[in-house]
This record gives C-alpha cells, sequence and structure tokens, in this order.
C-alpha cells in the first residue's frame, strides 16, 4: 500500500575537512513515521539541510516521487510538498498566530496571491483547522514571541499542517514538551499519519522514539548506520553503546 | 501667507511619498537602505529630461521616473539579497556614495553639480497646472497602494521574511521574488517623488540626492514611527516644518540662525529618540520591532 | 616614483583611517550599537587639541585634554543617549537617528563656539621634505605610522592579556559568555566606548595637524569608519585596522589609474564590492546555519 | 595658533539691533539666503556682516521713509531649503529685496523671485552661470570668467609664470575657470599643464598634490571655496609645492588670510582701495572695523553693496513717489546704471550684472595687499 515519497541516494557534504554528511541514503515511505537518531554531530539536521536545499551537497542525489530535487532551492522543494520545522523553530515572531498561520498558506510571493477570493477563503479555513487542530484557535491574535514554549511548538506545527505538505521533516519537535502536549503531538501525527504523509523527526529522547515513530534510522558520523523497526534498532548493543557515547572518540 | 504654506504642502507631499516607499521596505521587509535619496535622484532627473526634452506632462514624466528607478533599484536589490541587518545598511551606503558621485559627473544627463535649470512647469492639456495637487493625488495613491499591500498577502509575505527568512524559505516563499518586489515598488514610488520634485522646483542638482537626504527621510519614518502607515508621512511633515517653524523664532542673531536652528533640529531628533524609540506612532509596547 | 609617493601618502590617510575604524569596530563588537556619532568624537578631540594648542599647553597635556574630551563624549552617548534607547527598544535606526542628531548638535555647538570654517594647528611637523628625488615626505608620516602601530599593539595586548580586555572580545562574541567572568556587561559596553573614542583622538590630532579641521570633518571620518568595520570582517578590530588601512592606500593609489574626483568613490565601491562578493569580510568568517 | 575668530564673541555681543525710529511705519523688509550652517557657514556669516553694516547706515541716513529689518534665513546651500526660505521671505515677510549667493540657492530661488518680480542680488556666487538667471536676479560681483581674464596676464608678465595647474572642483565655476584657462593662458605665452577635479567633500589632498607636483607648474590655481580651499592650501605646501597659488575672490575670508601656508598667494577681486579718499568706502571701511574689530574684505564690501543698493533705489522710488517693490526698483535700476558704491562707481548691464574693475591681490603677512 505505501509509496515511497522522498528518497536520498548517498548525500554527502562536508564543512572545510569535516565530513558532515558522508553517503546518507534515506527512504521516507507514505505513511510512516521515520525517526533520524543518533548521538550528536551525526549529521542528522544538515541531512534534513540538504534535502531542503538550504545546503547543497557535494555528492549524492534526492527525488521526490521520483522526481530529482538536488540543485533546487529551498522554496522549489517547499512547492513539492516538503514542510520542515526547525530546532530553534523560527518563528515569525512579531506576526500574530494566525498570521503565522496564515503565511504558510500563502506561497506566492506576487503582490496577491492567485486564484481571487474563493482560494482566500479556502486558505483562511485552512489556517482555522490548524490552529484548531493544534489548540491554538483561542490565542489566534496573540504575537508569537509571547506564547509560552509548548504554544510556540504548536504554532510551528500549525504551520506546518496549513502548509499541506505530504513530507514533513520535523527538527527536534517533541523535547521540552510535557506528557499532555505529547499526546497531544503524538495525535497530530497520527492523523497525518492517516492521511499518507510521510513525516520524518529528529528525536533524541528514545522513549518518545518508541512512543511516536514506526521505522528508525540511526546516524552516525555522517552515515546510516541501521534502518528499521524501532524494537530491534534499539535492542542492538552496538548502537546503544555508539548512543550513549561510550566511545573515547565520541566523549568530548 | 498661502503661497508659503502651499510651498511646504508640496514639499511635504513629496517627503510623504518618500517616507512611505522606504517604509515599506524599512518597517515591513527589515531592509535598511540608506540609499532611498538616489532613487529619488533617478526620478527627478529621469522626470527633468522628459518635461526638458519631450513634453511637462507630469504624468509622463512620473512614469518615465517610475520605470527608471524602479529598473535601476536592481542595484540595491542585489545586496539586499544576499546580505542583511547592518551589511546591508553598509552596502546601500556604499551604493549611495557611488551614486551621488555619478550624479555629479555625468554631466551630459544630469547638469552634474550646475545641475538642470528651467525645468518648465507641468501642462495637462495645455494648461499648467500647480504640483501640489498631484502630489497629494501621488501621496494618497500611494498611501492607499502601501496600505493593501501591506495589510494584505504581499506584506505578510514580507513580514515573515523580517522575521524568519529561512522558515518563510522553506514555506515555499520565494524570498528573493518578495525583496526584490518590494524593493523595486517602494524605489519606483521614490521615482514619482524624484520627477514631482523636479516639476516642482524647476531646479535640481546633485545636493538634493545625497547621504544627507537618505538620512533624512530615514528620520521621518524613524521618528514617525517604522512600520505604521501613518508614522511615515507624519515624521515627514514634522521634519520639514520642523525648520520652517524654527525660522520664525525671533531675536536669533543674524549670523547664527543656522546655527541655533540646526541645534534644535539635532536636539529634538535626538531627544524623540530617546523618549518615543518606536516612534510617534509606533506601539510603545511592542518591544523590539525591527531587527 | 609618483607610485611610491602616492603609496606613503595613502599610508598617512590609511593610519587616520585605521585608528578610528578600530575604535568604531570595537564599539560595535561589544554594544553591537552603530555608533555614527563616531565621527563627533573624532571632531571634539581635534577642536579641544587645537584650542589647548592656542591656549599655549604643553602639547602632551593637549593631547591627554584631546584624549579625555573623546572618552568623556563617548561615555555620555552610551550613558545618556544609547541606553534609554536601548532599554525600551534596540531597533538599529532608533539609535541611528539619535546619534545623527547629536552630531548635527555638537557640529554646530563647534561651529559657534571656534568659528566656522578651516582651523589647523600649525607645526613644522607637516611639513615635507624631499626625502628621495620626487619623493616628498613629513615628520607627520611616521609619528602617525608610529602612533597607530603602538596604539595596537597596546591595544592587542590589552584586549588579550587583562581580564577586562578578553571579557570585551567575548562580549563580541556572545554576550551570554560575560556572566562566567562576572563582569556586568554595562560596565564593559561603558569600558568599550570609552576606548573606541579614545582612539579616534590621536586620528584627530593628526589630522588637525595636517588636512585641518572644519566642523563638519567628522562626517566623512564615520563613513569611512563605517566601511572599514564592513570590509574588514564585523567583530574583528584587526580586519578594520587593516581594512582601514587599505581604503586609505585605495584611495591614494586609485589616482594612478583613475581621475582625482573619482578617488572617494573607490572606497566606496570596495566596500559595495566587498557586501556583494565577500558579506564576511577579510577576516569574518561565513556563517552557516 | 588658531587662525580664526570668535565668531560667538561677536555674534552675541551684537545682538539684533533695531535703531529707534521716528518713523513709527512697518518696516521694509531684506531678505537674506545663506548658507548659515554646515561646511559653508563661513561664507554666510561673512555675507550677513556686511549687509548689517549697509542696513545699519540706510537706517542711519533715514535714507528710506520707513526703516529696514534684515530677516536672515539658512539656506544651507542645498536647493531644497533654498526654497522654503524663499517662500517664506516673499510671501510671510513680504521682502521685495533678497541677497543670496551660491549656486544652487540661486537657481532654486530664480524662478520664484522671477514670479513675484522679487530683486534677488547676488554678490558672493562667481560661477558664470548665474548671469541672466532672471531679469530680478543681478550680480554686484564681477563673475569668474573676468577674474580669470585679469589675472592670467598679471602671472605671466609680473611672476613670469609659465605653465598652471589647476585644482578645481567640478561645478559651473570650476569648470567655467578651467575653459577660461585654457583659453586664456595659450593666448598669452603660458600653458595650463594638468587640471585635477576634487569631489566637493574632499578633504585629504597629499595624493592630489603628489600629481600636481608631476606636472611641474609655475603656479597653481584653486577654485574651490569654504573650508576646502583651505585645505588644498595647506595640502600643497605641507607637501612640498612652493610655487606660487591663485585663485579667484573666493580667497576673500579670513580663514584664508591667517592661513600661515597661503603667504603669497595671489587671487583676484573687485577693485577695492578701503584708504581711497571715496568717502562711501572709507565709512564703510571704518564703520566696520568699529563693529566687528576688524579689516573688512571684498565679501564684505559686496554684500554692503548689495543691501545698500536697495535704499539707493528705494529712495529713487520714493521720491518719484511710487510703490517700494521689485518692479519699481527694477524700473529705478535700469533707468540710472550707475551707482557710488564702496570701491567706486558700479555699472550695471542690462541683464543686471554690475560691471567693476578688477585687482590682484597678495597675501602678505596675514594681510591683503594689492598688487596690481
Amino acid at each position: 500500500m505505501t509509496g515511497i515519497a522522498l528518497r536520498s541516494e548517498n548525500l554527502s557534504r562536508s564543512f572545510g575537512g569535516v565530513q558532515a554528511v558522508a553517503g546518507v541514503s534515506l527512504s521516507l515511505p507514505e505513511g510512516q513515521v521515520t525517526a533520524l537518531v543518533g548521538p550528536n554531530g551525526a549529521g542528522k539536521t544538515t541531512t534534513f539541510n540538504l534535502i531542503t536545499g538550504n545546503l547543497r551537497a557535494d555528492s549524492g542525489t534526492a527525488e521526490i516521487r521520483g522526481k530529482p530535487i538536488m540543485g533546487l532551492k529551498p522554496w522549489q522543494v517547499a512547492r513539492l510538498g516538503v514542510a520542515r520545522s526547525y530546532q530553534d523553530l523560527r518563528l515569525f515572531t512579531h506576526m500574530t498566530v494566525r498570521e503565522n498561520v496564515l503565511a504558510a498558506t500563502e506561497t506566492s510571493s506576487w503582490f496577491w496571491q492567485p486564484g481571487g477570493r474563493r482560494a482566500q477563503q479556502q486558505r483562511e479555513h485552512r489556517a482555522e483547522s490548524a490552529m484548531e487542530a493544534t489548540g491554538l484557535t483561542a490565542l489566534a491574535d496573540a504575537r508569537a514571541v509571547d506564547l509560552a514554549y509548548a504554544e510556540r511548538k504548536f504554532l510551528s506545527m500549525a504551520r506546518i499542517l496549513a502548509a499541506e505538505a505530504d513530507i514533513w521533516l520535523l527538527d527536534e519537535p517533541a523535547s521540552g514538551l510535557d506528557l499532555s502536549s505529547r499526546i497531544r503531538f503524538g495525535t497530530l501525527l497520527k492523523d497525518a499519519q492517516a492521511r499518507g504523509v510521510a513525516i520524518c523527526l529528529i528525536e533524541h529522547n528514545l522513549d518518545v522514539v518508541v512512543e511516536l515513530s514506526n521505522r528508525i534510522a540511526f546516524l552516525d558520523q555522517g552515515k546510516v548506520l541501521a534502518e528499521g523497526d524501532p524494537q530491534t534498532i534499539l535492542k542492538d548493543p552496538a548502537l546503544a553503546a555508539i548512543y550513549f557515547g561510550d566511545r573515547p572518540q565520541e566523549a568530548a | 501667507m498661502t503661497a508659503f504654506l502651499i510651498n511646504l504642502a508640496t514639499l511635504a507631499a513629496i517627503s510623504g511619498i518618500l517616507a512611505s516607499t522606504l517604509n515599506f521596505i524599512v518597517g515591513y521587509a527589515g531592509i535598511f537602505s540608506v540609499a532611498h535619496a538616489v532613487f529619488f535622484g533617478l526620478g527627478a532627473y529621469g522626470g527633468a529630461q522628459v518635461a526638458l526634452l519631450l513634453v511637462p506632462n507630469p504624468f509622463l514624466a512620473c512614469l518615465v521616473a517610475a520605470v527608471i528607478a524602479g529598473g535601476l533599484s536592481l542595484c540595491l536589490a542585489l545586496p539586499a539579497l544576499r546580505v542583511r541587518g547592518e551589511y546591508f545598511v553598509a552596502a546601500s551606503l556604499g551604493l549611495q556614495m557611488v551614486a551621488a558621485t555619478l550624479f555629479a559627473e555625468l554631466k551630459p544627463l544630469t547638469g552634474g553639480i550646475g545641475g538642470l535649470v528651467g525645468i518648465p512647469r507641468p501642462e495637462i492639456l495645455g494648461t499648467i497646472v500647480p504640483v501640489l495637487p498631484l502630489a497629494l493625488a501621488a501621496l494618497a495613491l500611494i498611501l492607499w497602494a502601501t496600505a493593501r499591500l501591506q495589510r494584505g498577502t504581499f506584506g505578510r509575505t514580507l513580514q515573515s521574511i523580517r522575521d524568519a527568512d529561512s522558515a518563510a524559505e522553506s514555506l515555499g516563499k520565494n524570498v528573493n521574488a518578495a525583496k526584490t518586489l518590494a524593493v523595486v515598488f517602494a524605489c519606483a514610488g521614490a521615482g514619482v517623488a524624484g520627477a514631482l520634485y523636479a516639476l516642482h522646483l524647476s531646479f535640481i542638482n546633485v545636493e538634493s540626492f545625497t547621504l544627507d537626504q537618505s538620512i533624512q527621510i530615514m528620520a521621518m519614518v524613524i521618528i514617525g514611527g517604522a512600520g505604521t502607515l501613518w508614522g511615515p508621512l507624519v515624521g515627514a511633515v514634522l521634519l520639514l516644518s520642523l525648520p520652517a517653524v524654527i525660522s520664525f523664532i525671533p531675536f536669533i542673531p543674524p549670523t547664527e540662525v543656522g546655527a541655533v536652528q540646526q541645534i534644535i533640529y539635532g536636539t529634538a531628533m535626538t531627544l524623540l529618540m530617546i523618549f518615543r524609540p518606536a516612534g510617534l506612532l509606533g506601539d510603545m509596547s511592542k518591544g523590539k520591532s525591527t531587527a | 616614483m609618483l607610485f611610491l609617493q602616492l603609496l606613503l601618502n595613502g599610508l598617512q590617510t590609511g593610519a587616520i583611517y585605521a585608528l578610528t575604524a578600530a575604535g568604531f569596530a570595537l564599539i560595535f563588537g561589544a554594544t553591537k550599537i552603530f555608533h555614527v556619532a563616531h565621527g563627533t568624537a573624532f571632531t571634539i578631540a581635534g577642536y579641544v587639541f587645537l584650542f589647548a594648542w592656542g591656549a599655549g599647553w604643553p602639547s602632551w597635556l593637549g593631547v591627554l585634554a584631546s584624549i579625555a574630551a573623546a572618552m568623556v563624549f563617548g561615555i555620555v552617548m552610551e550613558r545618556l543617549v544609547y541606553r534609554p534607547i536601548q532599554r525600551h527598544e534596540g531597533s538599529f535606526f532608533t539609535v541611528f537617528v539619535a546619534a545623527f542628531g547629536v552630531s548635527i548638535v555638537v557640529q554646530n555647538i563647534i561651529g559657534m563656539i571656534a568659528g566656522r570654517g578651516f582651523a589647523t594647528v600649525d607645526t613644522p611637523l607637516s611639513f615635507s621634505a624631499e626625502i628621495l628625488p620626487e619623493i616628498f615626505v613629513a615628520p607627520m608620516l611616521w609619528i602617525s605610522l608610529a602612533t597607530a602601530g603602538v596604539l595596537f599593539v597596546a591595544l592587542t595586548l590589552f584586549l588579550t592579556r587583562h581580564p577586562a580586555g578578553v571579557a570585551l572580545r567575548a562580549l563580541a562574541q556572545n554576550p551570554d559568555l560575560i556572566r562566567t567572568y562576572g563582569l556586568s556587561s554595562n560596565g564593559l559596553s561603558v569600558l568599550a566606548f570609552a576606548i573606541g573614542s579614545a582612539l579616534a583622538a590621536p586620528a584627530a590630532i593628526v589630522t588637525a595637524m595636517t588636512t585641518g579641521l572644519n566642523e563638519a570633518i567628522g562626517h566623512h571620518v564615520m563613513l569611512i569608519s563605517i566601511a572599514a568595520t564592513i570590509v574588514g570582517g564585523i567583530g574583528s578590530l584587526r580586519g578594520a585596522a587593516l581594512a582601514g588601512m587599505m581604503l586609505g592606500i585605495a584611495e591614494s593609489l586609485a589616482l594612478t589609474v583613475v581621475d582625482t574626483q573619482w578617488a572617494e568613490a573607490v572606497s566606496f565601491l570596495v566596500l559595495f564590492g566587498f557586501i556583494i562578493f565577500r558579506p564576511a569580510g577579510i577576516f569574518g568568517v561565513t556563517q552557516t546555519r | 595658533m588658531i587662525g580664526r575668530r570668535g565668531a560667538l564673541a561677536t555674534g552675541l555681543a551684537l545682538p539684533f539691533i533695531r535703531p529707534a525710529f521716528a518713523q513709527t511705519a512697518e518696516p521694509y523688509v531684506m531678505g537674506s539666503l545663506f548658507p548659515m550652517s554646515g561646511p559653508n557657514a563661513e561664507f554666510g556669516e561673512a555675507f550677513t556682516r556686511g549687509a548689517q553694516v549697509a542696513i545699519a547706515h540706510i537706517n542711519a541716513d533715514n535714507m528710506l521713509r520707513r526703516p529696514v529689518r534684515l530677516q536672515s534665513e539658512d539656506s544651507q546651500a542645498l536647493p531644497q531649503p533654498s526654497v522654503i526660505g524663499m517662500n517664506k521671505l516673499i510671501n510671510i515677510d513680504r521682502a521685495s529685496w533678497v541677497l543670496s549667493s551660491w549656486t544652487a540657492t540661486a537657481k532654486a530661488i530664480a524662478p520664484i523671485g522671477d514670479r513675484a518680480k522679487t530683486i534677488m542680488v547676488n554678490g558672493g556666487g562667481v560661477g558664470p552661470d548665474l548671469s541672466g538667471l532672471s531679469p530680478y536676479f543681478w550680480n554686484v560681483i564681477a563673475l569668474a570668467h573676468l577674474e580669470v581674464q585679469a589675472i592670467v596676464p598679471f602671472l605671466v608678465n609680473q611672476r613670469n609664470v609659465k605653465r598652471v595647474a589647476l585644482i578645481y572642483v567640478d561645478d559651473p565655476l570650476g569648470d567655467g575657470i578651467l575653459g577660461q584657462l585654457r583659453e586664456q593662458l595659450p593666448r598669452h605665452g603660458a600653458s595650463l599643464v594638468g587640471s585635477y577635479s576634487v569631489p566637493r567633500a574632499a578633504q585629504q589632498f597629499g595624493s592630489v598634490v603628489a600629481r600636481v607636483r608631476q606636472s611641474r607648474p609655475d603656479a597653481i590655481y584653486i577654485a574651490s571655496f569654504g573650508a576646502q580651499q583651505a585645505q588644498i592650501v595647506k595640502g600643497l605646501r605641507d607637501n612640498g609645492v612652493t610655487q606660487v597659488i591663485c585663485s579667484f575672490s573666493g580667497f576673500g575670508l579670513d580663514g584664508i588670510r591667517t592661513l600661515p601656508e597661503a603667504e603669497g598667494a595671489l587671487f583676484t577681486t573687485q577693485k577695492l582701495d578701503f584708504e581711497s579718499g571715496d568717502p562711501i568706502t572709507k565709512r564703510f571701511a571704518t564703520d566696520y572695523q568699529a563693529r566687528f574689530g576688524q579689516a573688512p574684505v571684498t565679501y564684505h564690501a559686496n554684500y554692503y553693496n548689495a543691501a545698500y543698493l536697495f535704499g539707493v533705489l528705494g529712495r529713487q522710488v520714493e521720491q518719484a513717489g511710487g510703490e517700494v517693490n521689485g518692479e519699481t526698483m527694477r524700473a529705478a535700476m535700469l533707468a540710472t546704471r550707475k551707482f557710488n558704491l564702496v570701491g567706486g562707481e558700479g555699472e550695471f548691464d542690462e541683464l543686471g550684472n554690475m560691471l567693476t574693475q578688477l585687482q590682484v591681490n597678495e597675501i602678505r603677512g596675514q594681510r591683503v595687499i594689492a598688487v596690481g
């Protein structure tokens, strides 16, 4: 039933001699939550940046449903249905919650959006339901800077929801959330999964990984060491040793 | 008295256009340009040449001015796409200084420091019209357009780019295109102001398009309140009429007139910024609003 | 021969630019305040020296008075203008406009007190002698180069050895680091303004002796300082000083290829080019996200 | 030493005094539009002083039925402030006589004065483009081309100059002087060996001077103004150029006269002999000295003349029973043409340019001496 939404082959990138990503091959199937795990500096966020076009890969390819995306600009990749969140959120701080979400529905950079009033109403409707789903409706007119931490995280999710993308790249979306928020976040993911969205998330807390994801890709030193279902991967003692930093060169 | 006020109102309307258009890129797109006078100048030279060589039709002059200023504003858009904040301020500073030298040296087009004289007064259908109604109409049009754009989706796009350009881009917004559009729109507006200025004064030279002028326009925006619709207009009227009002103060020794006026002017500027840092119409409660 | 002569002239101009630019860069690096009234500190320092000289003070006293005046101005700006503004809203241009207002006021007050127009300190030190055929050099060249050199060594020592200096550098890189030093960033920002403004004084004195002063002279100096700070790479004192020196030399050597009226535009063309092609400056590191 | 005056002291010590008059009528307002702040304020101050003395004389002599008051506006030497100031002078202060100077100011206000039929008198700017701006725009100073024609023969014949280099600001004035030097020098068997244009705001001249030196001139002509010309002079002398420096009337400022480096500089001005027996000149020189504590120079005299002319023409109009305004005074000027002013008789042409004789001056021991 599932196709592969996004596939990367051998993505590589080095910074001044340091190989940050060394040949990452990754597939994100539709309707699955893939967790990208690995120690700090494993190249997780860099992988995201290579896929979304924020960074240029030294070598390797990536494609969305067979369409190559290497060399495209971030906004072009986004228009192919990729939405991402950032670890530092990057909200539109001085705009209200509603404006933040509405902005995610408007992709044209022209003086006005195409489609006239009808499309405008549809976008507003999408924004309202995204706020509804993330529990931000009551805060619609608050400015992003004035929100509490968890609310900000949900705002960043609301933007992604409203963007109606079918590939989500989420950078530590659940970190710092309390239990009830995490449950609500889980529901968001389940709903999206049910709609066939391919989700990839970076997460450090392994409990959360188990709770939210059904696949794991284990990254270390810029390579995917293992890929598979959470139980098998997390039980592998070699991977655990790497993850918990037992190796001397990881001590820093 | 009326003629004095009409002249002042005309200049205020022209400054209002300049401040509003600059506010569009400063207050909404976060592009801090100190080169607005360059595009004011390009429009003024363009409009003046149309009136001198072809016909003194104000609409044609404004159109040509807008096209020239808007077209050449890509010089400003180029650094705006690459760098932000202080770097961009410095880039626009460089552009302003180089452009002022060019204005002074390209004598066949600009008349150099001697300037262009005898620019005919604007005519519509063979009758001479004063510049004030034209300037007010242009100001109203530009305020209307900026208000529409600022409140609409384009304004939202610009603000999102100002607050977090990478996030805006990853939501599918073509950041470079939006920034370029904003710059072209604002600079074309400055060009229109330039054409009106040339028609109003009948004389222009490079001294009206220097860094000092750019800073003055910037001060109008900041003092009025960046990112507000009416703030820049208030700032323009204030900064333009303040020296005129000061000049009514009696009993200043004639040889010290300039210094005393400038001291009052500078003091007012500084005090306003200390006590109303968000500008006269800016929202004090907003905290750090830009940059 | 012309090339060598222009190079020497460029060095003298460059030394002045380097000192003021370093001051600007120090202030900007440590406080993130775009101190456009830096040129005003320069003007004040120059005129104070001029008055001291005219009143017959010994020159060392004049130099001290001039440095003190520049420092006081810097500190007053920090305490009375920048800090109240930043308390509310640190908007970049709010600071810019406020500082610009101050520079207008000071320029006109100086015009009223000292008289308008040209003023110079008349000294044989600025008078050139022919040291080689066709090469004219004034003692001021050596004095200004030596001053710039000594001050840079002193400044580098201060910034690398003295705890307050180290803290200043840290502040430039990361304001949060400061808490670990147990120094208040308020005190440090006053220190940055004091030292940065003081650096303008020697440059102003050299200018008073060579090209002479007028009340509007600070304007140009400030523009060059901004350009040098950017070209050198924000946060890099070494870069700002080197870039100031480079802009001075470029302005002068440009005369071998272009007509004289374009010399000044050359500096700003260099600036514009740098921002387009190497925004991080000479010593800056390109930031990756 | 400090080469300057205590401007503040004199400015404040001499507050605006309006003599008490028998007449109770509203005073006539004479406007002035000079750069009173910014880099050229030194000129505005000098111009204003000349006019102040003239107005004091007009009032003291009861030349007119109403007293005259000077309304000073700051033009900043920029077009926009000039236009605002001019509109204020015409429409609010009802001035029918405005003293002005500076290319940008003159060109910006000429259309306004023309429409309002207000006389504008220039006694400072010498750019050739200031001639014929409007029937109401007059010059009481010889324009630059005449100044060049006066100094070239002197340089060649008296000082044996064969090669001249020009440092100039590329504005109509500098351009005019460049053209005249190109034309006049070969005519007298000399040549222009180099011309170096500098931006108006330039302050460092060491490198330009190096280029000048390369051209091996016998004399250097400077066509700049304000603080810049002093900086150029100092730059030349400091960088080993010992040849004679010459210039136009822009050198008639205290900042130059008292500059040690300017010793021996030659410049042209209108013919003015303050020691002569001419009573008008003598009175001006004496009263100026008494009021400002120093000897007057040409600029002071020019604006004295520019202001005093209002008294002369105004009296003619009043005596003929007319109303004193721009139109009547222009008619009076065209009817009379010749006036006794400071420095002798001045004669106007059709365009309103006063033709005067010129003299060459030399700065010796901080004094200006006529040498030819």
